[in-house]
Formats: C-alpha cells, structure tokens, sequence
C-alpha cells in the first residue's frame, strides 16, 4: 500500500514522525535503525541559546503514561546547525525543527538562522512553554497571543510553518483557528498534559520542577478528541500527536482528521518502535478494509 | 545495545527484599562490568535500570531489591518465563591492567555492580579489597561469592547488628585498608563521603530516566568543572571517574 | 489511628466518598457491603425532571480509564426525595447531593426542593454539564459563570455548598478563586476530561454522544496538579477525585491538600473498593510514618 | 452476587477464535441459565461480561469469541491459573415447567448461555428444538453437545458451508420447526427477525457496560412501550420477556 502522504513542505514516505524531545537529534536511534526508514523527525526544541533544562528528576513514571520537565535542553541553534543537521543530512527522511523560545523574539531568531539549513524542511513552534514576557504562561494558552507568535514566526520563516498546540486550554477550537487565521500551514497536536505526582515518602513532587508535562496512552482520547474538533473546523491539514504506541493507534488519530502522526514516549518504551509502525501499518490498513491513508482521514466526522 | 526477550532461568530471594535472577540472553556476549539493562515489567509504562551484577556464557545475573511496583512485580516473575530486556547501555568499569590492587565499596543495591569487575579483576590475578555496606544483617547479600573469587571482604551494617558497625568509611577505618584506587557504587551519602576520600577510580551513579539510550535528557548531572557540561548518566554514565560529575 | 475529617456540613467517619455518578444511589453496594462503613457517599447528579441520558454505548475502555457519556440518567429531584433519601437515611454515613441542571435556575430548583432533606448534608454543584442557556458550553469553564451559579445556588440552600470543578480548563486557579469569593464552602475537583475513542472499523466514535468523559487513573496526574495548584491558592477544603483505585492515591491526594476525597470508577473495577481502601489506609499511613490525616494534607508545599 | 478469585481448570478453542473455559468457583451453586459473570482481565480497565454457558457442582464454564484485546489476553490464559470473576450477574431465562416443548434459538456467541438452559429443561424431560446459526462450518460449536443432551438440534450457515445455507429463520422454516415458545440470543439482526415472528419467550441482550451491577447507568434500554421507562441490561436483563425493550 502507498504510504506517502505530501503536506505543507514535507514529502513524507510514511506517515510517522518520531515526536520532538522524544528522539533527540537521531543520533542514538540511528545505532538501532536505518532512520532513512522514517516519514520524518521532528527534532528537538531549538532556542536560540544552548539550554540545561530542569534539575532532575526530571521524569516520573503515571498509570499509562509518563510526566516529563526536561525544560528544553538543547545544545542552541548555532549548534544544531552547525552539528546536528549537517549530520542529519544523510539521511533520506523529512526534517521538522521544532522551535522554542522564552519570548516571540527568540522564536523570530531561532527561525532567521535555520532558514538557511537545506536540511531543515518545516518548522514545528512549540509555543506550550512558558513565556517570560506575559508572566510565566504559554504563548499556547490564549488565542491572541498564538495568533502573534504564529504571523511573527510566518514573517520570518522561508519554509511552512506548523503550529504545536497544548492541550491545556479550555477551548482548543478556537486557538487552531486563531493560529490558523495567522498563516499557519499546518497544526501539530496535541503537546503533553499538565501533570503531577508526589513522593509517598516526602509528600514533596517527585519532579524537581514540580509539575511536569503527561504524554502516553493515559492522553491519547484526550488527543484524539482535539484533533476530531480541530480538523472539522480548520482548513489547514494535522499532524496528531498523543499516545501512540501501535499501527492502530495511528489508523484512529487518521480518522480523527489527522494527515500524519508524530510518536512520542513510546519511542523510550521500545526503540524499534516507530519502524515496527510502518511495518504493521498496511496490515491495519487492511485488515479494517482501509484502501488508503487519504480514506482514512476525518472518516469519523465524514 | 538490542532489545531480546531473554529467558528467567531463576529468580530467588537472597536476602531482605533482595532478589536474584539469571537470564539467558544472547546480549551477554557484548557486555562490561559497570553497565546496566533496561527492563520491561508488564502493567508498568517505563523501562526499568537494573546494573549487570554478572555477565556468563548464556546470559547475564541481575541483583535487585524490592523498592515499588515495578521491582516487586519482577520479584513474582517465575522461571522459563521470558522477559524484555534492552542492553547492555552505557559506560562500565575500566579495568587498569597494570594495578596490583584495587578496593571496590558497596553500598546496598549499589553492590551487584562490583561482583563482575570483582571478577574480571580476580582473573587477572589482582588484590581485591571487597568493603561491603548494608542496613543491617539481614540486607547482606554476596559476602561468600566474593570471597569465593579470592577477594577481601569487610562488611559494615549500619545497625552494627553484623561486621563493622557504621558505614562503608568506618569499615575501611577499622580495618586499615590503604589501596587508594576505588571503584564505588551506593547511596549518595556515601558516594558523597568517598568523593572527599579518594582521588582514584570510578563512581557509578542512579538517576531516573526515560529512554536510557541517551535521547530523552531525563538522566543529565552536571560536569563539576565545566559550568556548561552535561552528561548522560545513561550514555556517558552510569561510571564515571571519581570527581567528575556533580551530583 | 483517627480517620474522622470535618468539613463544612460533613462529619465524615472516614475520608473516603464514593463519587457521584459511580455508585448510583447506593441501593447495589448496599447488597455487597454495609454503606455505614463509608465516610461518605455522593449521590447520582440530581436535575429537576426525569432525565433519560443519553443513547447507548455510553461508555468505551481506554489506556488505564475509561470514557462515559451517560447524559446525567437520573430518576429526577421529586423521586430522589421520594424514595431514594429515604432509604439512604437507614445508614449512618453522610450524604451529599450531586445537583446538575441545563441552566442556572434549575440549579435553584432542585436544591430549593432537596432542601427540606434532612438527609442530604450539603450539596456538590455539577458545573461540567454543558448549559443550554449558553450555546452548551459547560459551567465551569468561564470564571463569571462558575462564580454566578455558586451564588444562586449558595442564596437557595440551607446546607453547604461544595462546587465540582471542570477540568477542562486554561486556569483552574481563577475558576477556583471566583467560586470561593461567590460564596462555596468547598469544592470538589475534578469532574471527567473531555475525550473520545473511534471505532477502528467503523472509524466513528464508539460513543453515541461522541466524546464523553475520561477519568481513572489516567488522568490522576492532572487531578493531583490541580488539587496542588488550587489548594495554595484558595481557604475552603477540598474533596480530592480522580484516578483513586488504592490507600497510596488517598495520600497522594492529602498531601497535595485535599481533606477527603471521591472514588469513582474504580467502583465498577471493584465494587468493594471503598471498604477495602478504608481498611488499608490506617496501614498505609503508618508505612509511610504520617501520623493523622491532618498532618499529611497539603504537604507538598508546606 | 460475589467476588471471587476461580481457578481455571482448562482453556481450549472448540471453534475459529471461540475457546470454552472452565472455572472452579464457588459462586456457581447460586448461578442461574442466561446469568453472566464479570471477568477482570490483566492490563485492561473494565471487567468483561461473558455469559454462564454451563453450571456445575464446583464451577462454570465460559463460552468466548476473541474479538479485541480482552479476549486475546483470556485465551491466553492457563489453566491452574486463578481468575478474577464477579457474580453472578442480571437476569436469568425462568424455566416454565408446564411447557412440553420449547424452541432455543442462538446465534454466533449468542449460543452459550442456551446450553444451561437446555440443560435444565431435558432434566425436566422437555422437548428442547435448538437452532444455531453461525457465519461458516468453521465457527460452529456444541452442535454435538445439545445432541448429546438429546435436543433436536438444527445449524445453519450464513455462507452455507455446512446444514442450511442462510439465517436462523432459514433453518426454522427449512425444518419446519413449528413450537413458537422461543428462547434467544445472538447478534441484533437475528434478535429482531424472531422478535419479528415470535410472540411467547425470552431474549437476551448484550450492551456496553461499566459496573455490570446496575450502579453506572451505561447499560440502559427502553422499555418499548412505556415512553419514560428504561431497563439496566446488566441488572433488569440481560433476559427479557420477547418484546420489551427497544434495541
Ligand atoms: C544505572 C542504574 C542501575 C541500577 N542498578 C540497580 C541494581 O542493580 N539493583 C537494584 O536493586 N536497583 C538498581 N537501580 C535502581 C532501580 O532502577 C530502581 O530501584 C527501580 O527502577 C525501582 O523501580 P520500582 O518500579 O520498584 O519503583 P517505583 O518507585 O515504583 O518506580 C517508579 C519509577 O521511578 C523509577 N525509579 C525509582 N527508583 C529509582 C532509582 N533509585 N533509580 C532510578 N530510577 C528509579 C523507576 O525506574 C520507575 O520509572 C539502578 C538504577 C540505575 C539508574
Ligand atoms: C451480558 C453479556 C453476555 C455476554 N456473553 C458473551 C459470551 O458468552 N461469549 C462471548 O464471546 N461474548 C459475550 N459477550 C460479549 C463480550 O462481552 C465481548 O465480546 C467482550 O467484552 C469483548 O472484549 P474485548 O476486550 O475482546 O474487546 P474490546 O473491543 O477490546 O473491548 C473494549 C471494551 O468494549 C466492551 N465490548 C466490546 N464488545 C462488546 C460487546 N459485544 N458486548 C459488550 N461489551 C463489549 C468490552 O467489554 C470492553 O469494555 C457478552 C456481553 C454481554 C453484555
Ligand atoms: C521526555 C519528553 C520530552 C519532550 N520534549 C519536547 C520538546 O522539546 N518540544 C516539544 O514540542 N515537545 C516535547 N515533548 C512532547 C512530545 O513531542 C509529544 O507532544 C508528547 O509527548 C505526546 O506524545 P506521546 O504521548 O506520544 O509521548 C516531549 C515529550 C517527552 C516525553
Ligand atoms: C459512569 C460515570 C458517571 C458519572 N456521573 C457523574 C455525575 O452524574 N455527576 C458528576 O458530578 N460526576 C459524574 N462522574 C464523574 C465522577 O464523579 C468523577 O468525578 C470522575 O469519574 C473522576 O473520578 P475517577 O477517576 O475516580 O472515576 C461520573 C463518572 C463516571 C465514570
Ligand atoms: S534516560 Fe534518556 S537520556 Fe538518559
Ligand atoms: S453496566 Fe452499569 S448499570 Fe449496567
């Protein structure tokens, strides 16, 4: 069955995308896998200087799924330009940068400098964290504030720009829309869950930072309903992101409205799991009676 | 560094909340004293690190103790039954050849590490001083194997209920051992009070983690010169030489 | 030890409630154990009229929870009085009224009538229900409304209000601190996350409805951060819910600062679960060297 | 109405993707034809309700197709091994002893519960017709054990590869079969076809459920005549008179 799916600036050869933060820079999985194998890979959150994240822990463990506060670690952008995508280069996979910043600014500088990367096909704005200018939330909490980041990222960028949203907002529609509306060229969703646990022992959080980001299977109706909402109201295409762990997985995100699909924490569980994906995909594909990806997409609202 | 579905060959209790399994596993062939394995336990989401305590022919030992679900889930697994193991993952022990002697210090689950540089260094022939630190009598674990491979051994328990009473420093005390070159692993207290002691040798260290391959930036510590140098307790650890990273 | 929490209205024997919605009206437990044991019990949402739910399937399984869109089937506030708080009345446990309406008024309504109850001991506002009056959408998710059915509803009633929060929602500190100032003595958090699961052969959603709510374990996590968040932030107690299905979650919910707490689906798991939960936790406390229950809420951040 | 941890005492497949379970419990001397159990399987939320297919002194047995995720995980199940059942549950199929003959009609995984039932009226030395329909030759199963009850048994395939090619109603006609006291369960279609022709007897149904006790409301059906009225299938049913609920 053909797997390709074409989307804003990636020519992807399947639909599967190891999800930013989740893979690094590809460097270890490539000691495991050919990762010319991969549709794509969304590479880790870039700022525009290098970063050392949170103190540890940094992970915890949930029922279904995992809490993390890395807090962006990344070697910066000059870095990664410098080693990491020239060394992605041989690879014959679709690169998505995601791009982080503590405000508008540091995106728009982060953008300018890997405009000039051949390798780099499509941004990816990461606009969950927390921002410093507006007192700490996410530039992904208010549809204003999207909408901004979004035209600013636009303006600078030379290639499509997607949009990741978070999940903890109150009306999901409404800030796809609002990001639409600013020229985004596609949606990446969802970004993990604000989460928490504590220590039996202390009854401190186990998290050094406190609370932590929750991805896994725990989120994934959580993600699948956003997607379903978002696509019936947007014109731009998806990439669903939350919980995936097998081929089926990826065949209900589709349905959802989803194009193509990013895995995440799965990626820790298994290592081989995102060819073990493209493997058994035509097979689901099949076996539900599904002639092609296109069939599949938005089936659930068609 | 793959993932197999390696084969319990047994799994028994050999001492408080300290369990001993044999997996059969083709992976043992690529292993080094110091390095770890990241299981799958069923019903639980993350891998969890356990150090290779032996490498042998077939397989490899691992030396574990029941502190939460997932350990106590892996303490019923049962024998002929299959587990899903990913290794062998990071650094290992670097054996220096041209010592004589070397003293390893244990701290608890911090122990199993030791017993294969313990006999990687027995093969050589080497002096090894074995200093052995546990809660109390009934936590003791491998006193015997270690000195079936030649070793000398002294034990501490902090209850005094059995060897030196105090920790693995009051032990090292009591018993005057000189040789300055250490392999360690244990609690951060104790990790803590050799660092201040010794200058020679390798530490090994824990840290929660997700991937454990070096990808996911959960494991991190930070260098302790280098103000802008991380590590990877997962890739560039769990071993470390003595007073390089902070912790 | 001492399990006895006094709350507003509440003289609880035990910190444990089953949680609305998850044990009816009590009359199917009551055939497998004796409900005196429990500290509580929230009964089904309670609306005005009869209310049917809505069209089956009503539930679907997902990673570590489940999803519902049961559509508030209850008997209406007239039966309830009638026949079901009457015979809850034979037990000697507290009762809290779970009240549910499609607008403000029916809020009013059902509590100005459940008021001459001497059974109910204070009521617990379902504001997740989405409000016809307001093109649907829930209660809950907007400050000024979750603040103005709290007055109304504190104006009718002659027992203590608590008011069950959504969390599906950007801040759930302002919605927390609106529903304080408008007047409730407590509050209840939280109700079920929005989510969703397709049929993979049909590609539709498994629920009649569509989406439905996502609670379990799953969403634990997110219950513990917000109970953390709101209990800084706010002076009335908090009845801790989501996710409980052992004595360790009661204390993970203590000690992000709730005084009691709710345990839902894990009833259907379990149908004996509350018991079994309330003899082990004297034993977990003691494991875990807390000596009362007091002592252990809110230690995370004291 | 209990929890109990039964023992399986055997787990085999007697027909494509349908595997029959026995389970040693207690709870099997309150059980009653067409009651079901609530089955707790490892790793999954939700119970699984599953029909009682037959009672014995000292346990049941379970008659399952593998649909999904829950079942694969119970065919996977070995014997000796404890399982964790709740019940038993709902309504039951009454037995009419002034009765001299009755039509038992199943289809598919409907069949099950229909074996107790048959069971109880050839004690009685009742005339017990029993029809059973399945997609193809390769699903069917307990043809011969109705035989061996000594009920007049008749198989229809949907694709016809075995006994009369078509429906239930097909094999019905083709049999002439003509006592109209039905019993019946099996997927939707075929329930509304008998509902269509048959006015005496009892049908079950299956519905998503929750708590399987009646708690939860997930269940619910309409009554097909009162406007206002709805039935838990977990608690009223899963057995109801022919013709009173909506499905
Ligand atoms: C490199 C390395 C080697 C180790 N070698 C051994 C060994 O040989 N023997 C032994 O008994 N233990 C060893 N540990 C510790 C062991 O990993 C933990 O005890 C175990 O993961 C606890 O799992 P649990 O499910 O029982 O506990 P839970 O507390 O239920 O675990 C929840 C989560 O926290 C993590 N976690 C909890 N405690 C630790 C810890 N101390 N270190 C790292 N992660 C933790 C778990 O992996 C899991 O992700 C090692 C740890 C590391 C990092
Ligand atoms: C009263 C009653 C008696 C039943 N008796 C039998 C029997 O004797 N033999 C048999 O093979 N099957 C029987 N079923 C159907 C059986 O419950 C489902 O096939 C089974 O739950 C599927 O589980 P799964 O994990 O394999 O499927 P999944 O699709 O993975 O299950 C996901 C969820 O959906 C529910 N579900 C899926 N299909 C059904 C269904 N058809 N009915 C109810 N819930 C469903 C599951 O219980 C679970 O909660 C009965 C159902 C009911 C309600
Ligand atoms: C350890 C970890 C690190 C992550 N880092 C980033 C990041 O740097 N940038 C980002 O946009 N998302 C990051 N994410 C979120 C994932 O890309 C993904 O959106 C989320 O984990 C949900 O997918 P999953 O359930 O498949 O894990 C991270 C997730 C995890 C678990
Ligand atoms: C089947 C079902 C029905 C519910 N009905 C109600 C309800 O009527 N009113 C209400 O306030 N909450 C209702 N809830 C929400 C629960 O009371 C609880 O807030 C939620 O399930 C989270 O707790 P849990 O994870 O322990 O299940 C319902 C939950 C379930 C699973
Ligand atoms: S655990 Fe992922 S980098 Fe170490
Ligand atoms: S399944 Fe809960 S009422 Fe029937």
């Amino acid at each position: 069955m053909d797997l390709h799916v074409k989307l804003p600036g990636l020519n992807l050869k399947n639909p599967i995308i190891p999800a930013s933060g989740c893979f690094g820079f590809g460097r270890e999985f490539a000691e495991l896998y050919d990762l010319s194998l991969l549709g794509g890979i969304a590479i880790k959150s870039a700022t525009p200087q290098k970063r050392f994240g949170n103190p540890t822990p940094r992970v915890a463990e949930t029922p279904s799924g995992m809490l993390n506060a890395i807090g962006l670690q990344n070697p910066g952008v000059d870095v990664i330009l410098e080693k990491e995508l020239p060394w992605l280069a041989q690879f014959d996979t679709e690169i998505i940068a995601n791009v982080a910043g503590a405000s508008e600014e540091e995106y728009v500088e982060v953008i300018e400098k890997l405009n000039a990367s051949q390798v780099v096909k499509a941004y990816e704005l990461n606009i969950s964290c927390p921002n410093v200018k507006h007192g700490g939330i996410g530039l992904g909490t208010t549809p204003e504030l999207a909408a901004k980041v979004t035209k600013m990222a636009k303006a600078a960028a030379n290639k499509p720009v997607y949009v990741k949203l978070s999940p903890n907002v109150t009306n999901i529609v409404e800030i796809a829309k609002a990001v639409e509306e600013a020229g985004a060229d596609g949606l990446v969703m969802i970004n993990t869950m604000m989460g928490m646990r504590l220590d039996l022992h202390t009854g401190k959080p186990i998290l050094a930072n406190v609370t932590g980001g929750l991805s896994g299977p725990a989120i994934k109706p959580v993600a699948i309903r956003m997607v379903y909402q978002v696509a019936q109201a947007v014109n731009i295409p998806i990439i669903g992101v939350g919980g995936i762990t097998r081929a089926e997985d990826v065949l209900e995100f589709l349905y959802a409205g989803a194009s193509a699909v990013e895995v995440g924490m799965q990626n820790f569980i298994d290592p081989y799991c995102c060819v073990k994906i493209i493997e058994e995909l035509p097979k689901v594909l099949e076996t539900y009676g599904v002639n092609s990806l296109q069939e599949a997409v938005g089936r659930s609202f068609k | 560094m793959q993932e197999e579905k390696g084969i319990i060959q047994s799994n028994e209790k050999i001492a408080k909340d300290t369990y001993r399994m044999k997996i059969a596993a083709g992976m043992a062939k690529d292993m080094k004293p110091g390095q770890f394995v990241n299981i799958k336990i069923d019903g639980y989401m993350l891998r969890r690190p356990i150090s290779i305590s032996s490498i042998e022919a077939d397989g490899f030992v691992i030396v574990y103790k029941v502190v939460g679900d997932g350990t106590l889930a892996l303490a019923k697994k049962h024998a002929h039954h299959t587990i899903d193991v990913f290794g062998p993952l990071g650094s290992s022990y670097p054996i220096h050849e041209n010592r004589n002697e070397v003293l390893l210090i244990g701290g608890g689950v911090g122990v199993p590490p030791l017993y294969e540089l313990a006999k990687q260094y027995r093969v050589l022939r080497k002096e090894v001083h074995v200093v052995l630190g546990f809660n109390d009598k009934d936590s003791i674990f491998y006193e015997q194997e270690f000195k079936a491979l030649g070793c000398h051994v002294v034990v501490a328990t902090m209850d005094g209920s059995y060897g030196v009473k105090g920790t693995v420093m009051d032990a090292i005390q009591a018993h005057a051992i000189t040789c300055d070159f250490t392999y360690s692993c244990g609690p951060r207290p104790m990790l803590k009070a050799i660092e201040a002691a010794y200058q020679k040798g390798y530490m090994s260290f824990e840290s929660r983690m997700a991937c454990g391959i070096g990808a996911c930036m959960a494991c991190v510590a930070k260098d302790k010169k280098e103000a802008d140098l991380y590590h990877r307790i997962c890739k560039e650890g769990p071993v470390f030489p003595i007073g390089k990273v902070e912790f």
